[in-house]
């Protein structure tokens, strides 16, 4: 039988010829994006690749994951859903409003929502959070992977409308969607301090630490709202 | 104060409290188109944490909280339905006809290739190549059938090639059909990308022609980006690799992107097409900010534009010399 | 001592004179086909720095020079037309089919993955992919054509997916043709390789299935080079990147190529599969050879690998413990 | 008026553009592999790609090229010809015999040779030189590029039949097609060894060149035979 350790609330490593990141299927005996399932005593995992999820890598990086059942999420920037069906998994009496402004992403992201009671899509430009402010409840954590240049400017406002006084973000900040010229540990550095103070609210940042060897030149941070 | 949220219009006090409220009927298309139609409204939006569900409650909308995401997550996904439904404007569909162009020429030109190898161990000196190989292929299969008034008759009579046996004629003859049936694709869709083009973007298609027009529409996504784009940008569209390395490694700019196509550059001396490649990008810009904001006709875009080239050539008529 | 040239047979004397001669007739066909006859010849021939041209004049086979290269010139010609005309034999023409089909396959599947993206704006909810999607297409184009009796009606009817005008479904429609065009020539490409593949090599054929076979003598060149290689090739062949690997820098040897695809070694638990290869490779070898110097059939053969591999499975049951 | 300078007899640099190397068409006005003409002052040139053929890299290498207008050459690697044409150029009174194994290359050949009567095309194995005994007088010169692991021996057995007294060998040996495993370097050495020494009749060895940059691990060789 497999060996499973919980890392966080909903989080888990399975032994099983190698060690994955998995978690608990809200939607059982369905696959997402070809992961596997992987069944031990009634419960069925979904194993989580960390290459192709930002959040997943986070998460074996050791970010503290401020995600537990009942969580409310933001998440900007959904795609087609890998990383958002696995925070359904964890979120899973909670809600989900995922924020996503290609429609082409959003066809595919329609049918992972349909399946997923706690799934709320939203095909809308992060950047202007009052085209969803009459829909998205104040949230837990705004979660944000959405490779625009100025994604410290549309997490600042997100927060501003949505997040809670206790609540977190978690950012994924790519160096070549900022510029693509110039060198990632500049950009990093330049992208943490706009976070810190250049919009209203401003961030204090918990971690910051780059993706790899999942993600090459990203950026994972962890924030929360200055007091 | 009032507020619009996706299931009513509430009056709130200053301490948040609820005054009162005009609640929608509970029908999810209702609800999803009237949800779809807040998205711009820049009034009357909840202040900053504000708790919708629990408003929803206070106002009866809804009896439990159960109640209250069951009916939004349904809400939630039709309004993305509808709005993945209208994604498809007509710019899009060049584009999709464009992508769609890509692919055939590509698998028509490889499949050509394979074509012209093997039935050229039949008939090495037919000469033909393309679509007018694959045609005598389906008409004549084996040179044996080739007849005596076909200008090929004493090439295929003569030929080196091997005899071709009747399963091999069969196949051939087949794989031929299928590389016809991808050349009569490609015109097809050319022919629909050109007047698609007329339509969408006739001052675009006056100035870069149907197809290359089409094909800088697809490049930048949609017809709304290629008016947005500087013209020092279009000038390079398509050139990425190029402009990369120039971003990167301080290369040389690069002078023209997919725009070399355009007869107004390939016909130029070398020494001035940097010239004209800048002069025609500002004015494919133009033209692509007049289709998109008006889509009215100027007449006079194209007679500036071959002003402006013949100056560049008058004032170049000799290349640089060497230092 | 006799010698014979391309234009006749001499009798040379110990210091190179001439003493006899016997010429061919001029025709040049006929000096080609004569000359051909001669390449297998380990007798009579010239000694080694013999002068043919010397001996041709001397003889009066040619009145000059330049008549003699001329004449040799439209010779050598002919017989190296003879000979390319006779170069396509039946592994040659299995091999040509093996190498249409991979191209046909490639291209299919990049035609067919762009009409699922395109069709997908339409109809997203069809489930539909490869050549079922493509015969939805064209049989009803738009959704809206799609009758009460079709399972598909309901999805369709409530589809997301963007409304389809006329000119696109005519497009989409002839798209949709030329893959299942694409498709029923992967079919008869398929049917002909088998049908040749029993034909020619009935003992490969048995051992590793038609196409296996007809893609290890492509990769191989012929029927006579894959009879010709050792097992242990045989086991290796289409995983050439790995090999030169292994060979360069002393990577893992690979374990299997092509021969992967054959049931007995996917079936296998992975542990055996190396060995369940050697096995199969050997007696691929041995079908081969079979194959290109008797071309009988051997009934045997099938029963002894399936009863290796069931000797191998059976003493290797669980996997090895890790060490 | 490009500036034209005699490289060796038949080979020609011409200045348009830039350098390029070149012969005189045997046969104006046609092209055999995209090359380009350049007439001056009546006489047509065809310009001669050294990165296409290693004659050419020979050539720019300063390997003495011991051909003339009425040179007898057997030519072992004919290929499609790209080489072979620009021998037919400069032995233009000559004879070229032209050996190649593959009948698909030499469906290609035939093309060319049936445009030139100084070639002479036969499909035939350039390790049994028997069997085009029959046909080949004796040459000036053995060219041979055949990409074989045994070729130092077909070398010796085609110059053994064939090669006059005074004759040359121009060798072009690809250190792949020896060995894909061992250095190029060890390869060449072991090669020249083997002409010098192994078989019947032995090399001098004249010339000895790497053909960087045109061909990479190709090795040029001139020699003669042993007195």
């Amino acid at each position: 039988m497999p060996d499973i350790k919980l890392l966080s609330e909903g989080i888990f490593e399975i032994m099983k010829d190698k060690r994955q990141l998995a978690t608990l299927n809200l939607d059982p005996g369905k696959v997402v994006y070809g992961e596997k399932l992987i069944s031990v005593e009634g419960a069925e995992y979904r194993t989580w690749d960390p290459r192709r999820s930002k959040l997943g890598a986070m998460v074996l990086k050791k970010f503290n994951i401020p995600l537990s059942k009942d969580s409310k999420v933001l998440y900007l920037g959904a795609a087609s859903g890998t990383t958002v069906s696995h925070v359904s998994d964890i979120a899973s009496e909670g809600a989900v409003y995922s924020v996503e402004f290609a429609s082409r992403s959003m066809r595919d992201f329609i049918r992972l929502a349909s399946r997923r009671k706690n799934i709320f899509p939203i095909l809308a430009d992060a950047g202007k959070p009052d085209s969803y402010a009459h829909i998205v409840e104040p949230v837990d954590l705004i979660f944000q992977d959405v490779a625009q240049p100025n994604q410290a400017e549309i997490a600042a406002r997100n927060a501003a409308r949505f997040l809670n006084k206790n609540g977190y973000l978690l950012l994924s900040i790519k160096a070549r969607s900022i510029d693509t010229a110039a060198s990632p540990k500049e950009i990093f550095k330049e992208e943490v301090k706009k976070l810190e103070q250049a919009f209203e609210p401003g961030f204090e940042i918990l971690t910051a630490r780059d993706l790899m060897p999942y993600h090459e030149d990203h950026l994972g941070v962890l924030a929360k709202l200055k007091e | 104060m009032k507020i619009n949220t996706w299931f009513g219009s509430l009056e709130v006090g200053s301490g948040g409290e609820i005054l009162a409220f005009d609640l929608f009927p509970k029908g999810i298309r209702e609800l999803a188109l009237r949800s779809l139609s807040l998205r711009s409204s820049r009034e009357n939006l909840p202040p900053e944490g504000f708790d919708l569900k629990a408003a929803a409650l206070e106002c009866g909308f809804v009896a439990s909280l159960s109640e209250y995401y069951s009916l939004l997550h349904e809400v939630t996904l039709e309004a993305a339905k509808l709005q993945v439904s209208e994604a498809i404007t007509p710019d899009q569909r060049i584009v999709q006809a464009v992508e769609a162009l890509d692919d055939i020429n590509e698998t028509t030109n490889s499949l050509s290739e394979r074509l012209f190898e093997w039935y050229g161990g039949y008939f090495p000196e037919s000469g033909l190549v393309g679509e007018a190989l694959a045609l005598f292929i389906v008409k004549y299969g084996s040179r044996e059938n080739v007849p005596p008034d076909d200008p090929l008759y004493l090439k295929a009579r003569d030929s080196m090639g091997a005899k071709l046996e009747t399963a091999d004629e069969a196949l051939l003859k087949g794989f031929a059909e299928s590389v016809c049936s991808l050349y009569s694709r490609r015109k097809q869709l050319e022919a629909y990308i050109e007047s698609s083009m007329e339509a969408l973007a006739p001052n675009l298609t006056t100035i870069a022609g149907p197809m290359l027009g089409a094909r800088l529409i697809s490049i930048a996504g949609s017809l709304e980006k290629l008016a947005a784009f500087p013209s020092s940008t279009i000038q390079v569209i398509g050139a990425n690799k190029a402009l990369f390395k120039h971003l990167r490694a301080r290369a040389p700019s690069p002078k023209h992107g997919v725009i070399y196509s355009h007869p107004f550059i390939n016909t130029s001396p070398w020494w001035v097409r940097g010239k004209v490649a800048r002069a025609l990008a500002a004015k494919i810009s133009l033209a692509a900010r007049i289709d998109f904001y008006s889509a009215t006709k100027d007449l006079s875009l194209m007679g500036e534009l071959e002003e402006k080239v013949r100056k560049i050539r008058a004032a170049n008529p000799k290349p640089p010399q060497k230092r």
